[in-house]
């Protein structure tokens, strides 16, 4: 890599893309407030919200126009994302797509495809490649019949008659025990370096997802966090005023400012240069992991005891921080990822 | 400098036994199902059969309904308590408000409630904030008027814990608006069946319930003032003073630090990670353990519990704290995703302790006066560094915003 | 959004090749090694070797002595000044002067200087800090007293980073004591080799080089004055906005954060770390990057390199500071005992750019404002928190201590 | 390890304790004040200083009476290293006392010991196992020609005629690159496990002894900082008083408090429950690293540009933090030990 290569550095949305984030962001604000998040809670899943969402063709907007989509881009994708992360909507949207995609690039047939467009069967990736005989969480497989997985090598979709037994989990999702059982129905999607690549390039694809959902979630919760510290006094003036509030306040800020850019040239590098840097999603993503860990902790804080109540609506973004990051399993291992690449890198240059 | 085992005596040995002993047959799975379903703190059944070995006032002579125990004792069942997770907030506020009845209360409802202590059938809760009065104690607004032989008392306050499970509430309020901050506050010890007093939960996401107590033109006898009209923040630092540092720890035998109880539940979830280095399973069979990076991220979480175990005092608090925030937060990552499952879901490492970690330590941040309050505390009385004069340090300013007494959330 | 490489055309491709050329000759080890000697942040002979192309004020027509190069072509520069470390930190704080100088000077002296600074002859430096003023710069205290048509200069200044390389300081001067603090500065560009000014040297522990600059009766021409009298901080603002945040960056073309090249010795750093753990052997034989915790490691630096980048405006700033901080000091750890070798030490990795990167990195804490003072101002214009009352931030006092001017380290 | 055990909780030092402590801080305070350490670099050593401290003492008073030692505890040594780190004093006080207590342990001949005890000849540690033919860095090795080293399974004293070139470092410390040498005079101390085993006490031994260091050094400079926000006034208040400088100040305070305690449990424990618990000295070392780090880093930062001046004693404390905690390797190393040694013992217990 040239660290003094020009290259172009514009972050900035162009009209297109203004207007996905903006119908999204107006779709969440009106379906989706907090009332609905809390309402879903402890399963994490409002079937008529997701039937809306579908609606506006989200499953499979990003799908190339022949395989029914819109030609949506990467950066489309982690728009919309960032939109839902900001309104803990409780809904699959990210292992949907996540899965959508897969299927798609990995040539999965039509009715397939369709039936992950539509309102029929919601769709999911097993995180870590299958263990024999050892089940893993998988996220959404508590409502998600299908669900894709690496195992020995041949990535394929299991499709049960019914998805698997609710976890309880500190982020209020769809979380499920799961492993492949012979008794569903399978479709073959890949086999051999193929299906570790396309496994691969999907879970990166919802790490990237997510990171998108995490940054945009930790900027509602400074949004609270930054209301309450301009109202509320202490010693006769608002605390806002005191550095001890103000600069971990700003310390959020620049996590989210930064968090969000990089999400963003991590969306458009994959969209745009695929395969040139992988580790700038996984990058994203752990950044945005600390982003709102921090964040929304400070957020819940900042507002005293009142922020470590469950009503204060600071408490749903905190229990999502860790409940939706932890999902794909340690953050922290895919440091070691990008540490490979870098060494890797240097060697080839 | 010492940090041996304490050499028991034969009666010392025997004693510890019987602590064990009382407490596994007290602490029932009903009693934690109870915990776990109400995050009370508190157990009518335990805190009665702890009265009745005198073990709630463990000093007191047992012809005063305490337990007579030596301090070595009273360390001893003060970590059999921690041991067996024995709800005791409320036995740990009626102890602390205790000490300023016993100094300011006339003498027959001193007594009165002295026996009712150690009974365990006198509790006693904190009234210190208000909903939008934050760590600053001293802007109490809650009004306390005189009439006649009677107060009558206006307003809110927030974070009373155990408030329904309590007799009595160690109210602080204000008697004259007019003078500085300090000055106009009176302390009351207040009966929670007074007429107009109403008590709402709240709960914590950690799950522990608190409440927001209510006062509507509720009457007091001016029997329960504690100390003179007007010098409540007397009487109030006595208490406050206990909670918020060491207190005697002269004896080179309790807690160095008093945060060392924040630690506790991150020493159950980093047990539960341990546990699940060594017992699991990856992918290609290896265990979590056989993983040097697994190993450091596990060592660097003991290590801040060790140096928190070593902090002194409010410094102890503040590390107490920021290490369990800290620590359960770096547990979930390192064993994600099933550090986010909650007590009672299949395959939860510890039936759920690293999620209970990371949801209650955000609490511990606020107990008792948010860490910056201690950080205050800290750099004035520590490190010597000058006082920031902040127009409300001085005098009671009225608020411009919200009346007195309207929650907030 | 558009991250990608540059088509350039084939005009800008042989300008490409040019630059390349010409800074590979200009920078020879001796170059070097007077900078590494001396911290000044300039090279004389390279200064003027830019100037003769016009890339001192490459935006500048020819005609003007500047290169008149497009805007992509300006971006080359910049980068490939970069690449080669070319030391243009008086290159840098000439051109932010300029802005002031442009506006505010009379005509002829504005003529004369303009050749001078395309020349590279005419140099300025930032005469802002104080001894004992730190990153408020608004309580200047070094006096100007008119006397006639001339101003007398009394105090001192330090900070004043290439004042022993320059013509020219860019002084903040205080005219009249009793008006409000931000009401009572004028701004002057203060020949350096008027007589009552002397320059000291002080270094940093990073190697720099800056001064402190007395004034001891100076007296100067009323045509060095920049802007009104009492006007100075108007005249102030457009470099100090300049240095405090993006500059146009609106082309999709600059970095984003105005923090980026605090980033350049971490990636130096980071570079030497990864040659290390691809390059060396432990005990065992095995590789430093055969060990995911020593990958997740430098993956870790490489993470917060990328967010630093993408972090815009001043919170690129405080971020750059900061990952530079944090990371300069996990390489360390991470390579210890080779981190910390000196620049020339036997077996240094990256000839000691682990260790220049950690000395390196605190100065940036503190550039053009500590990052304190960043923080400030993103609390108050980004999050819109409330500004709150020092006594000093609206009216000027007198200060108590230290007679104004008096050195302090 | 009982979480709830009934242990004793004293960290306050005995009179002894406090006199050992006294006379070595007068020591340092009189004989080693910055000016010396400044007029040492860079090599980082002052012989006549060194003469003085050996005359107090210190590199045998922790040996046994019977081996002409006063029976000094490791309690005693924690306090005397930590008034050396406080000072900062260039003398090889670390290397040479962890060096002659391992001779002792090893049971080495008077005459050995005898020139350790005196002004003869420095002892010092090669603190990583000796890979053949890859030289290393060893603490204090450019002014100490005697090398205890483990090499081959095998502990030995490698006496050089002349001690190795000095390599500049940024602790401005007397690092020098060595390997043992066939020409070298050796004296053989442990063979086998016995000699790993040795060679691993002491090794912990020069971590908790630097830890002392770290973590006095750290007050030293928190001390200056505080000094300087008392005094330093910005917007027309004195600088302490502002929340972003006073709560930093306040984390290396509660750092150094815990850490100093730290230092001396260890201390006590590896003294009076040998084996007990050796990774106690391991989290010392670690944490007094984080808190030098940390500390020296703030103490400089707090006291803006001025403490970015070679001029500024907070610039010793800083350039040694890392310059010294870095001699016996990657801290962050300690901390997989550590991990091992919990896993380990939730397996027995």
């Amino acid at each position: 890599m040239d660290r003094f290569e020009l290259r172009r550095q514009d972050f900035s949305l162009d009209e297109n893309q203004e207007a996905v984030r903006e119908a999204f962001a107006e779709f969440f604000a009106k379906e989706s407030p907090t009332s609905v998040v809390r309402a879903a809670e402890p399963l994490g899943y409002d079937e008529a919200l997701w039937s809306k969402l579908l609606g506006m063709g989200v499953a499979t907007m990003s799908l190339p126009a022949s395989q029914g989509g819109d030609d949506a881009t990467l950066v489309d994708l982690v728009l919309i994302a960032g939109e839902y992360g900001r309104s803990l909507s409780p809904v699959p949207l990210i292992s949907h797509v996540a899965a959508t995609r897969l299927l798609s690039r990995a040539g999965a047939p039509t009715e397939i495809l369709d039936a992950a467009s539509h309102d029929e069967r919601i769709f999911t990736l097993a995180p870590q490649p299958v263990a024999a005989g050892r089940p893993q969480l998988v996220p959404d497989a508590a409502i998600a019949p299908c669900v894709i997985a690496l195992a020995d090598g041949r990535l394929a979709l299991y499709a049960a008659a019914a998805p698997g037994p609710h976890v309880p989990n500190q982020g209020c999702t769809p979380l499920a025990w799961w492993q492949p059982d012979h008794r569903s129905e399978q479709y073959e999607l890949a086999t051999g370096s193929g299906a570790a690549e396309l496994f691969a390039e999907a879970v990166r694809e919802w790490k990237l997802l997510m990171a998108a959902a995490l940054v945009e979630m930790t900027q509602s919760a400074l949004g609270i966090a930054v209301e309450f510290a301009k109202t509320r006094e202490t010693l006769g003036v608002p605390i806002g005023t005191l550095q001890g509030v103000a600069f971990p306040l700003t310390e959020v800020a620049i996590a989210v400012a930064g968090g969000r850019n990089l999400v963003r040239k991590a969306a458009w590098t994959a969209q745009y240069e695929p395969g040139a840097r992988p580790e700038l999603a996984l990058m994203a993503f752990n950044h945005a992991v600390r982003t709102a860990t921090y964040g929304t902790t400070t957020s819940a804080h900042m507002q005293g005891g009142l922020g470590f109540t469950v009503e204060a609506d600071a408490s749903l973004y905190f229990l999502r921080a860790k409940g939706w990051s932890a999902l794909a399993g340690d953050p922290a291992a895919d440091l070691a990822g990008i540490g490979a690449q870098l060494t890797g890198a240097v060697a080839q240059s | 400098m010492d940090f041996s085992r304490v050499e028991l005596t034969p009666q010392q040995q025997s004693f510890a036994g019987v602590v064990r002993a009382t407490l596994g047959q007290l602490m029932t799975p009903d009693v934690r199902e109870h915990e776990r379903e109400t995050g009370d703190g508190f157990s009518e059944k335990v805190h009665l059969a702890l009265a009745e070995r005198g073990w709630l006032t463990p000093a007191w002579p047992v012809s005063e309904g305490g337990a007579g125990l030596d301090p070595i004792c009273q360390r001893l069942l003060e970590l059999e308590l921690e041991r067996h997770d024995v709800p005791d907030i409320t036995a740990g506020t009626t102890l602390l408000v205790w000490t300023a009845v016993e100094k300011f209360a006339e003498p027959e409802l001193r007594g009165k409630l002295k026996a009712g202590v150690a009974a365990g059938t006198a509790r006693f809760c904190l009234g210190y904030t208000e909903p939008d009065g934050g760590s600053d104690i001293a802007a109490a607004k809650v009004r306390a008027v005189r009439d006649g032989d009677e107060w009558v008392l206006n307003g809110s306050k927030i974070f009373t814990t155990g408030a329904h499970n309590c007799q009595y509430t160690f109210l602080i309020t204000r008697t004259d608006p007019d003078l500085p901050k300090h000055k106009g506050l009176t302390m009351f010890l207040v009966p929670l069946d007074t007429p107009g007093i109403e008590i709402q939960g709240i709960r914590a996401f950690s799950g522990e319930r608190t409440n927001i107590v209510y006062y509507d033109d509720a009457r007091i006898s001016d029997r329960y003032r504690l100390g003179g009209v007007n010098d409540g923040w007397a009487v109030l630092h006595g208490p406050l003073d206990e909670e918020h540092s060491i207190g005697d720890g002269e004896d080179g035998l309790a807690d160095l630090s008093i945060g060392r109880h924040f630690l506790r539940p991150l020493e159950a979830a980093l047990d539960s990670a341990i546990g699940w280095a060594r017992d699991s399973a990856r992918a290609d069979g290896s265990r979590p353990a056989d993983d040097p990076a697994v190993l450091a991220r596990l060592g660097r979480v003991a290590t801040e519990i060790e140096a928190g175990m070593c902090t002194p005092g409010p410094m102890g608090r503040v590390k107490g704290s920021l290490a369990l925030v800290e620590g359960a937060a770096e547990l979930i990552d390192l064993t994600a995703p099933l550090g986010v499952l909650s007590p009672g879901a299949p395959g939860a490492p510890g039936d759920g302790s690293i999620d209970y970690a990371h949801r209650f330590a955000q609490g511990t941040a606020t107990y008792g006066g948010t860490i910056e309050v201690f950080r205050t505390i800290i750099a004035q009385h520590v490190l010597g560094l000058p006082r920031p004069g902040y127009p409300g340090s001085k005098v009671f300013l009225p608020r411009s915003r919200a009346a007195a007494g309207t929650p907030q959330s």
